[in-house]
């Protein structure tokens, strides 16, 4: 697997420090906070309002539907510099990554106009359905099923674990539309657009360890799904869902969720000219620079179509094993008393990183997991 | 542990077990104060444990103390056992009388409040545990001559309350001019050292206590947790955590163990850091296997896991952390005369 | 699992220094040269005569076999010294550590009278004989076998990995002596006394990868091994041998192979005077120490007649893991050349410990399974 | 990489494969030199890659030369290719005469070997690589105003041999009072620097190749191997270490197709040292996990893995290692106004 290498053209540079400066601005006027994990867990409507009028939501999408089509190292530059400068992009980021290339490669025409263009505007956000009270890693037994009813589908079940969903509009759901046949597990499973505010649709937050209202479980019954909201083919769910998973196991933030402590410390140690620390911080930084390289190359591979599934599952459990590092390589370089309103940047910014980690090796894919479909893929292959 | 000892751990745990639970602990992350905990264990005599006697106390010895600590600890206790402990326990100590009403203390090698002529005490404590609820504060102040152990009232005291990772009272308080009710002789380097070691030493076994929590109870949910249609101790990444957990809780104890003997017969000056240090590793590394095998069910407030990691990544940032305690240690080796196996084979 | 903790009585200690004056003496004699790993590799017959008339082979055993009678804890205390300044003690290694109590647990009297008094005197070296070229870990699917003759048995197979086997005079052999039954894996294996010198045994070397002789292949043609030299009982060879391998896992020679090195570097930091290194140094310190304790509270347990499986093996997995990461947290501390014939006594230890790391987490039973054992037993019980 | 590049890529691993077996890497701990394998790399142009045609060379680019090293890496080449096509890369580079015979050299930042009036060289160097069989050796040397690039003979030299973990020359060489063959310029500070960052940046090239050659033997090894009844691939605990050696060796390789490409660019500065630093790490668990993989046998002279991994545990420390590197880069990070995503993202 021979990977791309790093280089940005002109035009990307010049993209990069204009998203940069516009961050900069409304760190400035206090629009927003820097805090680690803000891409998933910092959801503020408003600020993704403020996004989408510069036209970064959707960046790649055909102007027709509300995008940019700019390329897909457009969007890495921007994605990277959210999560350089911790802004709370929580709020689209679901829609912005997954949702949209999904309906621009299975939707309908008329999923896309409708949806599309409202979620370039920060009007609609999308949460996803996967796992559920007992399915845990084991996604193929997802039991929420829909039945067939005139004119579309009677829906029944739960989800859990979905970010952020008492913020979103709507929900990708991965429903079972046929029985469960142990002999082909991932057959009989459909992918649906769920209007969250439907009748017979519930939302329970769980708390997150932090006592942050974070994800949900989503209850449903005999929820209505007209069939025009059912995305693709009804019972290829499970590979529609897995031909994203390479843009959403390589990207940036599988890297930088806790890039702003390391900024912090960076600056601290300047302040401090302590040598022997940076000596150990290169350490970290040359681990973040080659990681970059690699998430860098499997995006322009993928912008070339290349196969990338195993340096893509690398990314991801490489890439969540370092940004979970951060806070304990910190507190060896300077003291720290962390707490979540600390006055100290570096403290707050290293409560919000130790609170946070546990979920980066669990979150979109457990480490154990990733390392059976990385050692499987390479032994096929 | 002799019989004795065991029944009397026994019927310390019973005593915890019935009375914290989930809810109890919870209790103090509402910012509430859990009143029957502080009661219970107050009745029982628990709270007067290794003060002596004839100080009001209930008597026993180091030992006993430790078994409450790391009793505390495993059941995240929702009050301030340790503090209110460890500050008695040094107040008679250093010859000043022990008290019965809520105290904490505040400890530093090198102070930052002063005691006047005439007994009066000055000076700001950040992060002080359970500060809000405590009646007096135990901590060094600098005099005429050097530096006194005090115990000072906190009615009239400025406290900006805050919390740690675990929610746990951490106060800012601030005396003007407060008179001590006590204060010891002067106290010398050496002497402030022992009382941050012994600190050090009761914080260990607390820690100690809390890392047996999180090992047993990843264990049990390993035997109940299915995943692929089998209990998720069976495979093999599972068992690997599993082997690390037990590895480093059965380590640590036996390094608290060795620490607390090495108290009792006063040869502690290197057990105590060389215990603070290697336990860094243990809480990193438990803390992060017991997440990841909880999975996501064990970062949600319901599930009772973060109660204890999160007292885990509080402890592990207060009072003298590792990397000082790595500098005297280093300090030590580096002035020492013996080899290396002599350092470790001599006592 | 409360294990005692490791304090030691004034007899002891002064055994301790006993023992250490006499190896320091021998050392600056240059009887031997300290090195890592030289409990395994260290094979030097006349430095092990020289134990043995100072009494300290078979420590131990009763007076009336050649042994000391001393405690577990006096061979613990001998044992250390002769890690911690790296003596050259393998040649009588095996039959001290593994030959002697099998033979006191399960021997017939006069297999004791005839091998013990042997071994206390270094005339008589062990091997064993478990690996087979296709086991590996997998030790319960040896076919080396044996079959019933008239007054002993025939033994035809081969064995490999047999450390030091081209220098013992004996090997315990672990043989199948009757069909394996996939329902009862561990049946039907027994224990064999061999004499390497016998007819029909080849012994044939298997270079180390630093080119150095140091294990073996032994083959087996038509050996017969008379029926006085089966240890214990025919097919139960398998729970004879599990039996040790507590007294084999926690012992301090999975702690300190690599000690010699540690030595050297605490001494070359403290001539430098050097701070930052010694800061990292005290967590290498911090975690021998508790090993070591660890270790010796097994040790404890074990004379006690305590149920120590589980620690025992957390002692083999968690101890050799350290042992090898210590050339690789030396290597932080300061430049290093490490070459098998440096003049520097760091470069030289650095060159053995790299060399010899990667059989120190193989030998004796692989990190994964005891991983596997450990996991197990917690689990049960 | 273009398609013409592949094919060379191509060719070039075809006579490698052929004429580079484990036999032929024995030689060198035999302490024999493998002429077959000189001959036919060098009748096949490629010991003279990347020096310019006019100056007698084959020609060709920064990637064909990062190609071939790699190459070097991933077959162990037992003869001194590196060294060989180093020195003379250096000399052209510095306007000094590349030269077909055997050569090989010795950086120092601190050059030890000075340089007399009348271009004589005297001084020392510890394990030069393959100095016994080279007839000249280009180094730094200290003459009248500076820091001197030179090209001096062997053959008037003191030489004791040595080895280095993988048994490959590291030879002892003394100078008394040699002329000089050619010497350069005064080189300034960074000038020198430039050439050991040229220096590590090959190294880094010739390490990713040995550990792109290490995770291929033990892939290959787990689908050959059974145990328990399986092919050992299958276990979880064998694919953690296939995840891992698979992670280490896709990140060295774009780390140094990056810093390739960099150099090109002329932007090598932190490029070079970042990825000898994140190297380390690599060189640590791959090397770990693939005889933890292939168990005892991996241990044994008769299986190659050894001369992988021992060529890898050598090469970490020759030249200038991640420990200087990392004082190097720690400069510059302290010196820098930029913010540390500033430094990451600008060139």
């Amino acid at each position: 697997m021979k990977l791309p290498s790093s280089q940005f053209t002109k035009d990307q540079e010049k993209f990069r420090l204009e998203v940069r400066s516009f961050l900069q601005k409304e760190l400035a006027n206090r629009t927003f906070e820097t805090a680690c994990d803000s891409w998933l867990s910092g959801c503020n409507p408003q600020f993704s309002k403020k996004i989408a009028e510069q036209g970064w939501i959707g960046l790649t999408w055909p102007r027709k539907y509300g995008g940019q089509e700019r390329s897909a190292i457009d969007r890495y530059i921007l994605t990277e510099e959210f999560l350089a400068i911790g802004a709370p992009v929580a709020a689209h980021w679901i829609a912005d990554r997954q949702t949209g290339p999904l309906l621009l490669r299975y939707g309908t025409e008329e999923q896309r106009s409708y949806f599309l263009p409202r979620i370039t505007k920060a009007e609609c956000f999308f949460a996803i359905g996967l796992s559920e009270p007992n399915s845990g890693s084991d996604l193929a037994s997802v039991s929420t099923n829909a039945k067939k009813v005139e004119g579309g589908w009677l829906v029944n079940g739960a989800k859990t674990w979905t970010s952020n969903a008492h913020d979103a509009h709507f929900m990708i759901t991965l429903v079972r539309t046929a029985p469960y046949d142990k002999d082909s597990k991932h057959s009989g499973l459909s992918q649906m657009i769920l209007d969250l505010h439907d009748k017979g649709v519930s939302v329970k937050p769980i708390k997150y360890l932090t006592g942050e209202r974070h994800f949900n479980e989503v209850f449903f019954e005999d929820v209505f799904v007209p069939d025009n909201r059912i995305v693709g083919t009804i019972g290829e769910g499970w590979k529609q869902g897995l031909a994203e998973l390479a843009f959403e196991r390589s990207g940036p933030e599988r890297i930088l969720s806790t890039f702003p402590l390391l900024e912090e410390i960076y600056s601290i140690l300047k302040q401090q000219q302590n040598k022997e620390a940076m000596n150990k911080l290169t350490e970290l930084v040359a681990k973040l620079w080659s990681l970059r390289n690699l998430s860098l190359g499997v995006a322009k591979m993928l912008e070339q179509g290349g196969e990338v599934a195993v340096p893509a599952a690398l990314v991801k459990a490489m890439g969540t094993q370092f940004e979970q590092s951060i806070p304990e390589m910190v507190r060896l370089l300077t003291e720290t008393y962390p707490t979540m309103d600390a006055q100290k940047m570096l403290d707050r910014y290293m409560a919000q990183s130790i609170l946070h980690s546990p979920g980066f090796t669990i979150r979109g894919g457990t480490t154990e997991i990733l390392y059976g479909i990385i050692a499987k893929d390479v032994i096929n292959g | 542990m002799s019989e004795i000892k065991e029944l009397l751990v026994n019927t310390m745990e019973k005593i915890f077990k019935k009375h914290i639970t989930k809810e109890t602990v919870d209790l103090v992350d509402e910012g509430q104060w859990a009143d029957d905990v502080w009661r219970i264990l107050k009745e029982n005599g628990l709270l007067a444990a290794c003060i002596s006697e004839k100080a009001g106390g209930a008597g026993g010895d180091l030992e006993d103390l430790f078994s409450l600590l790391k009793m505390g600890g495993k059941y995240a206790v929702p009050i301030p056992l340790m503090e209110y402990i460890f500050s008695n326990y040094i107040l008679e100590k250093f010859h000043l009388a022990p008290t019965d009403e809520m105290i904490t203390y505040n400890l530093s090698d090198t102070p930052n409040c002063t005691l006047s002529e005439n007994g009066e005490v000055s000076g700001a404590f950040p992060h002080v545990a359970w500060g809000r609820y405590a009646s007096n504060l135990v901590t060094i102040a600098k005099g005429s001559g050097g530096n006194y152990l005090v115990k000072v009232p906190l009615k009239d005291a400025l406290v900006k309350e805050g919390a740690n990772l675990a929610g746990e009272p951490r106060d800012y308080i601030k005396l003007t001019a407060i008179p001590v009710l006590e204060k010891s002789r002067i106290i010398d380097y050496e002497q402030l050292e022992e009382m941050i070691l012994l600190e050090t030493a009761t914080k260990c076994a607390v820690i100690a206590g809390t890392l047996k929590k999180i090992y047993e109870s990843t264990i049990e949910y390993t035997k109940q947790r299915q995943q692929f249609g089998r209990y998720i101790h069976r495979f093999q990444l599972i068992q690997r955590h599993i082997a690390q957990l037990a590895g480093e809780t059965v380590i640590v104890d036996s390094a608290v163990d060795n620490m607390m003997e090495a108290l009792v017969e006063k040869r502690h000056r290197h057990e105590i850091p060389l215990t603070r240090i290697r336990i860094e590793e243990a809480i990193r590394t438990v803390s992060a296997s017991a997440h990841q095998v909880h999975g996501a069910i064990g970062v949600t407030y319901e599930h009772h896991l973060h109660h204890y990691t999160r007292r885990l990544w509080s402890y592990r940032d207060e009072g003298r952390g590792h990397l000082k305690w790595s500098q005297k240690l280093s300090r030590d080796l580096l002035q020492s005369n013996n080899s290396m196996w002599e350092f470790l084979t001599t006592y």
